[in-house]
């Protein structure tokens, strides 16, 4: 029954993209992007055992190196906002 | 039951979108836009496409929104 | 099922098409043809679908497959995407350099 | 602007209502099309030898059409770099934490086996040559932004390095089509007669199609980094 923790995190991910829509700052949205991508990491994983399929572990990972691009570009990017708003 | 998750899946995506379209902010509807590639992504696994959904994974996850942030980046003014 | 599924593509050609005509930024404008472009993928992933078949990588224990094809189609289509969001992204910063703003309606001002 | 918003979505409305009717003809979509149409999956295995159809058909069947789209990238890099204005994004310009720094360097070869892998194995488990290429690109990507501060910074590849990678990649797949017309009869034709087939599903297996393979990868990888330090105007 791995269809019960799938809705769970499905709702999670729901109350969590409202941090992205609602979120005054630019960091509140970043950091509710990138826990939704965790998230949905899980969501993936659980689908490997949904459909017995191991070769989803590797679109798993390789979701996750990209992310980490995701987060570092932005990052940065709100690095260069503090640095020249200084606020 | 899983087209139940994907029906989910797919509300959520249009609600993603709108919000990307909608926003006025140009950084906000850039991570929405990455989250929008995201849900994309586990719907092309519901629909048994291993490959895109890799490709997709790969490329609306880190190429493009690295690619508007660069922009966005230059076309401000500082 | 097939209902709300065509529906999702539908509204999410609509709602690109709707971001095309009334937004006026141009990376904004770039995001809608992304969003476009996804119902598309969406499209050509349920033509070649089918609700036991499983991902078309041969294995003896499994006779049910997924239809490989509109899947390779939108793999080109997906890296091809990419390639021109970045075009109009570099003649998006192009335009910015030349006019120093990235409003279509005063950079058709501008032009005269 | 041209037209109010009122009498967009009025057209847009009728629209969608036009698109539903024409999508309530089409053939139903879980209707097994895959069953009656599935030359690819009843035949592909026998006729290239690898076990991932949609590599088969990319690199097999449809060969030409990832030349064609190979050719689309190498065109977009071209004018990319030749628009691009040279002006240097100002957030390359941060410095980021030591933390930071030093994590990336060490992360960085464990993306680059993985790349690496997705490549080889493209030919029996999902991925292929464009994946790993983009995995590939995003290595230049993270340098670039992790230690893309001040002016004497290292390069992680010159320009001209990139450019003989992606060059190498297209001259490539093009000399191994070359090589499928005077050993096959055809472009780009599988050269199964002088390169081992091997067992299906193992490493070495499906003739040409790992090294097209690499080769797009190199290319893909090679064209999207270039665009990339284009749009950020780097070296």
């Amino acid at each position: 029954m791995i269809y019960i923790p799938l809705f769970i995190i499905m709702c999670s991910i729901i109350l969590t993209f409202y941090r992205v829509v609602k979120g005054p700052t630019i960091p509140d949205r970043i950091t509710a992007a990138d826990s939704i991508g965790t998230q949905f990491f899980a969501v993936i994983i659980m689908l490997a055992f949904l459909f017995k399929a191991d070769f989803f572990l590797d679109i798993a990972m390789v979701y996750a190196v990209l992310l980490f691009v995701d987060i570092l570009v932005m990052a940065k990017y709100l690095e260069s906002k503090r640095v020249s708003d200084n606020d | 039951m899983i087209n139940i998750f994907l029906v989910v899946l797919l509300l959520f995506l249009v609600v993603v979108g709108v919000y990307a379209i909608l926003t006025r902010s140009l950084i906000a509807s850039v991570i929405a836009l990455s989250v929008f590639s995201t849900t994309l992504t586990v719907i092309f696994l519901i629909l048994q496409a291993v490959d895109v959904a890799m490709t997709e994974a790969v490329i609306g996850a880190g190429l493009v929104t690295s690619f508007f942030v660069v922009t966005i980046n230059k076309t401000e003014e500082n | 099922m097939e209902l709300i599924i065509n529906s999702t593509i539908i509204i999410l050609f609509i709602l690109g098409l709707y971001g095309l005509l009334t937004q006026r930024n141009i990376i904004k404008l770039a995001i809608c043809f992304n969003i476009m472009e996804a119902s598309i993928l969406i499209f050509f992933l349920t033509v070649g679908y089918k609700p036991e078949g499983s991902y078309p990588i041969i294995r003896p224990e499994v006779d049910s497959y997924v239809q490989p094809l509109p899947q390779a189609l939108a793999l080109t289509a997906i890296v091809i995407g990419a390639s021109t969001t970045a075009l109009m992204l570099a003649f998006a910063i192009k335009l910015y350099k030349r006019y120093h703003t990235l409003d279509i309606d005063k950079l058709r001002r501008l032009r005269g | 602007m041209l037209y109010s918003r009122t009498v967009i979505i009025i057209m847009l409305s009728g629209l969608f209502l036009l698109a539903l009717l024409t999508f309530a003809e089409l053939p139903p979509i879980f209707y097994d099309f895959a069953d009656k149409t599935s030359v690819y999956i009843q035949e592909g295995v026998v006729d290239t030898g690898v076990t991932n159809q949609v590599t088969a058909i990319l690199f097999d069947y449809r060969g030409f059409d990832t030349l064609g789209e190979a050719t689309v990238i190498f065109a977009a890099a071209l004018i990319i770099s030749y628009f691009a204005p040279r002006k240097k994004a100002p957030m390359l310009g941060v410095r980021l934490g030591v933390l930071v720094r030093y994590g990336v360097a060490s992360i960085l070869p464990f993306i680059l086996i993985f790349g690496m892998y997705i490549i080889f194995f493209g030919h029996i488990s999902p991925g292929g040559g464009f994946t790993g290429g983009v995995v590939l690109a995003s290595i230049v990507i993270i340098f670039d932004i992790t230690f893309g501060f001040g002016q004497g910074r290292v390069h992680l590849l010159s320009r001209d390095t990139k450019k003989s990678i992606e060059s190498i990649g297209l001259v490539m797949f093009i000399l191994i089509g070359i090589w499928g017309v005077f050993f096959e009869g055809a472009f780009l034709a599988n050269s199964s007669t002088l390169v081992e087939k091997g067992t299906l599903g193992e490493f070495v297996s499906g003739g040409m199609i790992p090294i097209l393979n690499i080769a797009s990868g190199l290319k893909v990888g090679a064209g999207l980094a270039i665009i990339f330090n284009n749009l950020v105007k780097e070296n």
